[in-house]
């Protein structure tokens, strides 16, 4: 009979309609500004560095080591080194960049600055309401606004954040270890110097002891 | 100048403006529409007749001018259905090349 | 108390003509009732273009515009107030005129489109002693006026000097002309039944009532498929979906109103909507009882309501026809309309002759479903015959 | 002699000169439709209701774009560029201008116009059928088969005749 499809597409055109007032899981759409989709756990916009602790100047981790500048492909990161150290995590004195710009109106958002970083200092945002007026300056971040507290990397990638403080956790062990090691080579060193100052002391009073201190141990 | 007149006075303007278009005038298609205005002017005629004539309640001229409608519709269509066939053979519906008899 | 309400807008209307001296009482009631109609019929366009992004968004699981409620407030009127940008938008857009375009003609096409469309309103009854004009011709001065859209049609495809318009138009004319014919027959076939062309007559025709039902035209088989031919038919007068070939997207850029932009095309656009209101119009008018109530006992809402509300249902059954059906190919449009309306509005005036002249009992309709099932049967499968649906096999790349 | 009869006189008048006058022939087309309904416009003054909406619907609605669709047809929408009168278009301009004057001569001075202008007749749409289809019964099936007999003449007339092309040398 003519015309019996059309009365099916119809009802099947009523059902979405008439369903999408009664059951709500027909209407997916998000109403975007007021509300936000859920974002993925390995979501990455754009880089931005970690500090410990509260103070951002002092706990930065970066080390202005410039090796994520040079691998950028894009070359989107401009580091200046500083003249003096301040010590980081493990009490080591290191330098710390003066100058920390990322361009994000060229950065391709490709993670390798991530993955070359020994120092697990830069990681990625998921942040991505960045428009601004200014298309140069605006698009510019510096150091104070890349620099993000541990805890914030947590909150936004608590896995990754995991396996990079289980990293940071075993280096301070190592260092305190190496610190420890070379602590009690020192008191032995020192024990056996005074026993041996007793004992030159016994037989040749005469004897200057020279105790030479024998110089720390090389850290990486 | 009763009404009557006014309306046939403009009737016979429009035929002698459909009958000056019709005879002077180059294209096939125009001497078509000239046609129909002179159709057009009788109709008017009759109607003016009708409406001040004697016994309107007859419709006699109301009638005629709803047939002399039809007819014209039929005219149009054959008329135009001609000059159309014309064009295809001889590519042209200018009247005065189309002279010659021979198919 | 419900009598008064019914007849509010005639009274306000001889109220205020009371006031102005007696020679320009026609004038003045004239151009009242323009007033009337030019508030009333834009405004149900504005609600329409919403409704129809609305209810298309629904059909497809997903909200239409809800943003936009009053301007300058945070009411949102869950996006009904979308008409008022989109309106200021069509305004004040840039309104080009091709170099090449017959400047006059270009200008006349959307005022000669616009001008009979807005004829038609006169003699639409849109409630109890509410029709603007009752003509003795009335269905005939509607279809006249109807056709002279053609002419507007032809001028916006030709003066745009615009190949695709040109086509477009040609399309557009050719749709139109073939579908005047069964629009025409069917509403004959209700002439033909009432016995008179004056529209307040259909409408009293239909105005009485037995166990409480009306006796409307659409509930008598030759007028189901009277209203069936007259629905199909007003969905290609004013191209619309599945016959909105000559402006789809998809074929001939936007057909005739291509060169079209700005106020222009605003013109057009509305009088496309306010034609689709005239003609759903005059369908509620010859089948659906006009502004009478479908049972006796809710006669006491006001007749220009229930006159509304018929008009909104069918725009909300053309908007779901425009959500559901594919669009027609140009030589399927065609031949449905030729090999299928036209026989079947012919056989449908046979039917309404026999249920003239037939005594008023059951054997009448029983006769008249039978010629008219009949029919449809043979002039359907006579249309299907040559589509083979075979079940549709998916070969997927190995 | 209302002024609205006077100004639909007149656009008539002018629709009908800028029918004939005009130079590109689609102009002429809808110059034409405008006389047309100006003159359905003087049948609605003489009280011909029926007559002035069969008028808009047979010629506005239906002849105007036949014509509309010759023209384009015929691929002559175009204004041509030599002169669109005919070799002797003084005579027919003479001749027309006779007849007119004549005409108006007659018109202007007979006795037999009746001054007083008679009450309007009522020509509602039953009468005319009435009238139809008892006095005028015969001329209305004669006008059916005369419509039919032109239809399918016209069809026939304006075919493609690709199908028996008996010279295949001037295919047309």
């Amino acid at each position: 009979m003519l015309g019996e499809q059309i009365i099916k597409g119809m009802a099947v055109t009523a059902k979405n309609f008439f369903g999408s007032y009664v059951s709500k899981e027909r209407l997916t759409t998000v109403q975007y500004p007021e509300e936000h989709l859920a974002q993925k756990e390995n979501t990455r916009q754009f880089p931005f560095l970690v500090y410990d602790g509260d103070d951002w100047e002092k706990g930065l981790r970066c080390v202005a080591c410039q090796i994520c500048e040079k691998e950028c492909p894009p070359k989107c990161i401009y580091i200046v080194k500083s003249k003096d150290k301040k010590p980081d995590y493990k009490g080591q004195p290191q330098l710390y960049p003066l100058i920390f710009d990322i361009d994000i109106s060229v950065c391709m958002s490709c993670q390798i600055c991530v993955e070359v970083c020994p120092f697990e200092s830069i990681k990625m945002d998921t942040k991505f309401e960045l428009s601004t007026d200014d298309r140069f300056g605006g698009l510019l971040l510096t150091k104070d606004k890349l620099a993000k507290s541990n805890s914030y990397y947590q909150k936004m990638h608590p896995q990754d954040a995991a396996e990079s403080d289980a990293v940071i956790a075993g280096e301070k062990a190592k260092a305190e270890a190496k610190a420890k090691a070379v602590a009690e080579a020192k008191t032995r060193a020192d024990a056996e110097a005074k026993a041996k100052a007793a004992a030159a002391a016994a037989t040749a009073p005469i004897a200057t002891p020279a105790p030479t201190t024998p110089p720390p141990a090389k850290l990486i | 100048m009763t009404a009557l007149q006014a309306c046939l006075l403009i009737s016979a303007f429009l035929f002698a403006i459909g009958f000056a278009g019709a005879v002077t005038r180059r294209h096939a298609i125009l001497v078509l529409i000239g046609i129909e205005l002179m159709l057009n002017a009788a109709n008017l005629n009759l109607i003016a007749f009708w409406r001040f004539g004697p016994h309107p309640e007859a419709l006699t001229g109301f009638i005629f001018v709803l047939f002399s409608m039809a007819m014209a519709g039929a005219e149009a269509a054959v008329g135009l259905a001609l000059i159309i066939a014309i064009y295809r053979h001889k590519k042209t519906s200018n009247l005065d090349e189309v002279k010659e008899l021979k198919g | 108390m419900f009598d008064k309400l019914d007849q509010i807008f005639v009274t306000v209307l001889h109220w205020l003509v009371s006031f102005v001296p007696e020679g320009l009482r026609p004038v003045v009631s004239a151009m009242l009732c323009i007033a009337f109609v030019m508030a009333v019929f834009p405004g149900v366009f504005a609600i329409t273009t919403v409704l129809e992004r609305k209810i298309l968004g629904r059909i497809q699981n997903r909200y239409g515009p809800n943003r936009v409620g009053i301007p300058f407030t945070k009411i949102r009127l869950c996006g009904f107030g979308q008409f008022i940008p989109d309106g200021i938008k069509s305004l004040t857009k840039e309104d080009i005129v091709p170099r090449a375009a017959d400047k006059v003609v270009h200008f006349l096409a959307p005022v000669v489109m616009l001008m009979p469309v807005l004829l038609a309103y006169a003699v639409l009854p849109f409630g109890r002693n509410m029709t603007i004009t009752d003509y003795d011709a009335g269905l005939l001065f509607f279809f006249a006026v109807g056709g002279a859209v053609e002419v507007s049609v032809f001028m916006a495809g030709w003066s745009s000097r615009n190949k695709y318009s040109l086509l477009g138009a040609m399309r557009a004319i050719a749709q139109m002309v073939s579908y005047e014919i069964p629009l025409i027959l069917s509403a004959v076939t209700v002439v033909m039944v009432v016995g008179s062309l004056n529209l307040s007559e259909i409408v009293k025709h239909q105005n009485n009532y037995t166990f409480g039902i009306a006796h409307w035209h659409v509930f008598t088989p030759w007028g189901l498929v009277g209203f069936a031919l007259f629905f199909i038919a007003s969905l290609a007068e004013s191209n619309r979906t599945p016959f909105d070939l000559p402006e789809a997207e998809s074929e001939i850029i936007a057909g005739y109103f291509t060169e079209y932009s700005g106020f222009k095309f605003a013109l057009f656009f509305l009088g496309e909507y306010l034609g689709m209101f005239a003609i759903i119009g005059l369908g509620i008018t010859l089948f659906l009882g006009g502004w009478t109530s479908p049972v006796s006992f809710l006669t006491w809402i006001p007749s220009y309501v229930w006159f509304l509300s018929k008009l909104m249902a069918i725009v909300f059954v053309f908007i779901w026809i425009r959500g559901t059906l594919p669009r027609l190919r140009m030589d399927q449009l065609m031949n449905f309309a030729w090999k299928f309306m036209l026989p079947l509005a012919l056989i449908n005036i046979l039917v309404a002759g026999i249920w003239h002249y037939m005594a008023a009992d059951w054997p009448r309709w029983l006769v008249c479903s039978a010629i008219i099932f009949g029919a449809y049967a043979i002039l359907g499968r006579g249309l299907m015959q040559n589509q083979n649906f075979s079940k549709r096999i998916y070969r997927y790349a190995e | 002699m209302s002024p609205f009869f006077v100004i639909t006189g007149i656009v008539t008048l002018l629709g009908a000169a800028f029918a004939m006058s005009l130079r590109n022939l689609v102009h002429c087309a809808l110059a034409m439709a405008v006389a047309f309904s100006g003159i359905a416009a003087l049948y609605l003054q003489l009280d011909a209701q029926f007559v002035g909406f069969a008028e808009i619907l047979v010629y506005v609605g239906a002849i105007a774009i036949l014509i509309v669709f010759a023209i384009l047809l015929t691929r002559s929408g175009e204004a041509p560029e030599k002169s669109v009168l005919t070799s002797g278009w003084m005579a027919g301009i003479a001749v027309s201008a006779m007849v007119f004057t004549m005409l108006g001569w007659a018109v202007l001075n007979s006795s037999a116009i009746p001054k007083e202008t008679p009450p309007a007749p009522v020509a509602t749409v039953k009468n005319v059928g009435d009238a139809l289809m008892t006095k005028f019964v015969l001329p209305l099936e004669i006008i059916g088969l005369v419509l039919t007999a032109a239809m399918i003449g016209a069809v026939i007339i304006a075919l493609k005749e690709e199908s028996k092309n008996e010279n295949p040398g001037r295919k047309s």
